[in-house]
C-alpha cells in the first residue's frame, strides 16, 4: 500500500495532481500519474464540499482521464478516441508545472514593492469640466449598448446554474449505474461503456466504476481470456443502500 | 542610488510643484544636496522633451514650449472626439441604471473603470452627486448630456423600465452586496486569504 | 525638432498609455519613424529616473522601480493587495503567453476561468483586447500589472523566451495540423472539449 499524502489546500485539478506527484517526488510520467489516481480521487471526494461547484466538473474530468489511463494499463485494447485527443495529461501537467515555477518568482517580484509609477493625473480633476458632447452617440445607440452589456452578463449570472447542470448529469449517471448493477450481477465494463451515447457519458461511466470500486461495492478484474473487465456487484445489499454522493 | 534620478522620478510622478525642502526630505538628503542634484538634473534634461521649472522655492517638471502644439493636441484627445467603446458603455450604464457608485458600475461592466469615470466627468457627460452610498460617491449622467440627446429625463430612453430593472443587472449587483458582506464577515473571522482576489 | 524629444513631451503630458500609431500622428511622422524615435528615447532614458513601458502597441512613461519608496509618498496610495493563488496562476500564464482567449487559458490551467478573468478585469490587472481569436475575446496583462512588477515590458520576465517560445512551437504545430485537416471545426471542438466535458 503506498503512502497516502494529505494535501491540505489546492487550487484546481492540475494543482492537486501536481502536489500529489511532487509529494511522492515523482517525475511527471503516465505511470506516476496512474500511481496517484486513487489519491487524487479520494482528495476530490473528501473535499467536494470545499470545491466551488463551477470547478467541480473540471476536477471530475481529470479524474476520468486518470481512470482511463489506469484502465488502459489493464486493458490496452480499451481505446477512446475522444479521451485520447488533445494534449495528454502528462504533457499538460508538465507545462502547468513550468508556469507554477514562474508564478512563484512573479509573486516574489509582486510583493517586493518595486512599483513603477505613472504620473499622477488627479490634478486634472481640478479642471472645470467643459461640456464636450461625443459626436458618435445618439439615443438608439445607448439602447443597443445597454442590451449588449446585459447580454454579456448572462454567462456570469448563469454560471452556477450551468455548473449545477453538469454536476447533476454526473450524479444521474452514477445512480443509473447503481441501478444497473442491482439488476445485473455481472456484466462487462466495456459493454457498459459501448452503450454510452457520447464522451460525457463515457467519462461518467469511468468515474462511476472507480467510485464503486473504491467503496468496495464491486470488484474490477480482468480475466485472462477476455479482453473486458468483469464487474461484479459483490455486495448487493450494500449497493442498495449506497448513498451516491460523489458530488 | 542617484539623487538627481530619484528627484526626477518624484517630480515626474507628483505632477505638481514641490518645494526643494520637501524634495530633500523625500530623498533623505540635505537641502544643499537636493539643490545640487537639481542643477545636475537640469543639465541632463537639456537633451530631453521636458524641463525643470522653478518658481520661488518650488520646482516642477513641465514639457518644453516647442512641443506645446502636440501636447495641447494630446490633452484635447481626452475630452474631444468620439467616445471609446468602454466610455460609451459606462455612460450608457449610468444613463439606464444611475445613480451608481464606481464599484457598482464596475460590477455591471466587469471592468475597472476609474480612468473612464474621470474622463466622462472631464467631458461633462456625468456628474458626481452630493450623496454617497456605502461611503462611495454616486455618479449620474449630466443634464447637459441628456439635453444633448434631446431628452428631458432618462425615463425617455427606449425600453427604460425593462433594461433598468433587468434581472442580470440586479443579480450581479446582488453579488457585489454579497461580496462586501463576505469581506466584512471574513475580516471578522480573520480568514484573510479567503478574500484576496 | 527632435522626434524623440517631442514624443517624450507628449507621453509626459498625456500621463496615460498611448498607441504608437497615435504618437506618430501627433508628431506628424510615419509609424516606423515613431518606432525608431521610441528606441532612441528608451536609450537616452537609461540615465534617468523614468523609463518607457511597453505593452502591445502602446507605450507610457513611468518612474523606475528603484525609486518606488520615495515616489510612493507623493502619490495617493494604490491598493493592490497580495495575489491569491488562482490570480497569480492566471496572471503568470497571461504574462508569458498572452494574449490568450479564455479556452486557451483554461486549457493550461485545467479549470474553468471565467470568474478569475472577471476578477482580474475588475482589478484592472488584465485587459480585454479589441480583437478576437476563433470568435473569443483575447486577454492580456495590463499596464497596471506591469507597473506593479516594475517591468518595462513582459519580455523582462525571467525565462521569458523559454516559456513563451514553447508557445510559438505549439502554434506552428497546430497550424500544420490545421492545414492538413480539411475538417475546420476540429480545432474548435478540441479546445472546448478540454474545458466543457
Amino acid at each position: 500500500m503506498p503512502v497516502t499524502f494529505r494535501i491540505e489546500k489546492f487550487e484546481g485539478p492540475l494543482d492537486l495532481l501536481l502536489q500529489l506527484i511532487e509529494s511522492e517526488k515523482l517525475d511527471i510520467t503516465e505511470i506516476s500519474l496512474t500511481g496517484v489516481a486513487e489519491q487524487y480521487v479520494s482528495h476530490v471526494h473528501e473535499n467536494k464540499g470545499k470545491i466551488p461547484p463551477e470547478e467541480l466538473a473540471d476536477f471530475l474530468v481529470v479524474a476520468a482521464k486518470l481512470v482511463y489511463m489506469k484502465s488502459r494499463l489493464l486493458l490496452p485494447s480499451l481505446e477512446d478516441e475522444e479521451l485520447d485527443e488533445g494534449p495528454d495529461l502528462a504533457t499538460q501537467l508538465r507545462e502547468y508545472q513550468r508556469f507554477m515555477q514562474a508564478a512563484t518568482e512573479l509573486n516574489h517580484t509582486w510583493n517586493a514593492g518595486h512599483i513603477a509609477y505613472a504620473r499622477d493625473n488627479r490634478p486634472a480633476r481640478k479642471l472645470v469640466p467643459t461640456f464636450a458632447p461625443p459626436p458618435n452617440v445618439d439615443v438608439p445607440m445607448l439602447c443597443t449598448v445597454m442590451e449588449r452589456v446585459i447580454a454579456r452578463l448572462a454567462p456570469i449570472v448563469k454560471l452556477p446554474q450551468v455548473a449545477m447542470k453538469r454536476i447533476v448529469r454526473i450524479q444521474d449517471k452514477i445512480a443509473e449505474l447503481a441501478n444497473r448493477l442491482r439488476t445485473m450481477a455481472k456484466f462487462t465494463f466495456a459493454s457498459f461503456v459501448s452503450k454510452a451515447k457520447d464522451k460525457q457519458e463515457r467519462l461518467v461511466s469511468f468515474l462511476a466504476l472507480l467510485e464503486l470500486v473504491k467503496q468496495r461495492v464491486v470488484t474490477a478484474d480482468q480475466s485472462e481470456n477476455f479482453e473486458d473487465i468483469d464487474i461484479a456487484a459483490n455486495d448487493l445489499d450494500r449497493l442498495a443502500d449506497l448513498k451516491i454522493e460523489f458530488v | 542610488m542617484s539623487i538627481p534620478q530619484q528627484i526626477e522620478a518624484i517630480l515626474f510622478a507628483a505632477a505638481r510643484p514641490l518645494s526643494i525642502k520637501r524634495l530633500a526630505e523625500l530623498s533623505a538628503v540635505y537641502v544643499d544636496d537636493a539643490e545640487k542634484a537639481l542643477v545636475e538634473l537640469e543639465a541632463r534634461l537639456v537633451d530631453s522633451g521636458i524641463m525643470l521649472q522653478r518658481a520661488g522655492n518650488e520646482v516642477q517638471l513641465v514639457t518644453r514650449p516647442e512641443h506645446a502644439e502636440a501636447v495641447k493636441q494630446v490633452l484635447k484627445d481626452e475630452i474631444h472626439g468620439e467616445l471609446s467603446r468602454p466610455s460609451l458603455e459606462a455612460l450608457t450604464i449610468l444613463a439606464y441604471r444611475g445613480p451608481l457608485t464606481r464599484p457598482e458600475l464596475e460590477q455591471i461592466r466587469g471592468v475597472q473603470s476609474s480612468m473612464i469615470l474621470r474622463n466622462l466627468m472631464l467631458r461633462g457627460l456625468i456628474e458626481e452627486k452630493e450623496d454617497v452610498r456605502l461611503g462611495q460617491p454616486l455618479y449620474n449622467v449630466s443634464f447637459d448630456f441628456l439635453r444633448h440627446l434631446g431628452l428631458s429625463s432618462v425615463e425617455e430612453l427606449p425600453k427604460f423600465e425593462e433594461l433598468r430593472g433587468h434581472q442580470n443587472v440586479t443579480d450581479v449587483l446582488k453579488d457585489l452586496e454579497q461580496d462586501s458582506q463576505d469581506d466584512r464577515d471574513s475580516q471578522d473571522s480573520n480568514v484573510s486569504d479567503q478574500i484576496t482576489v
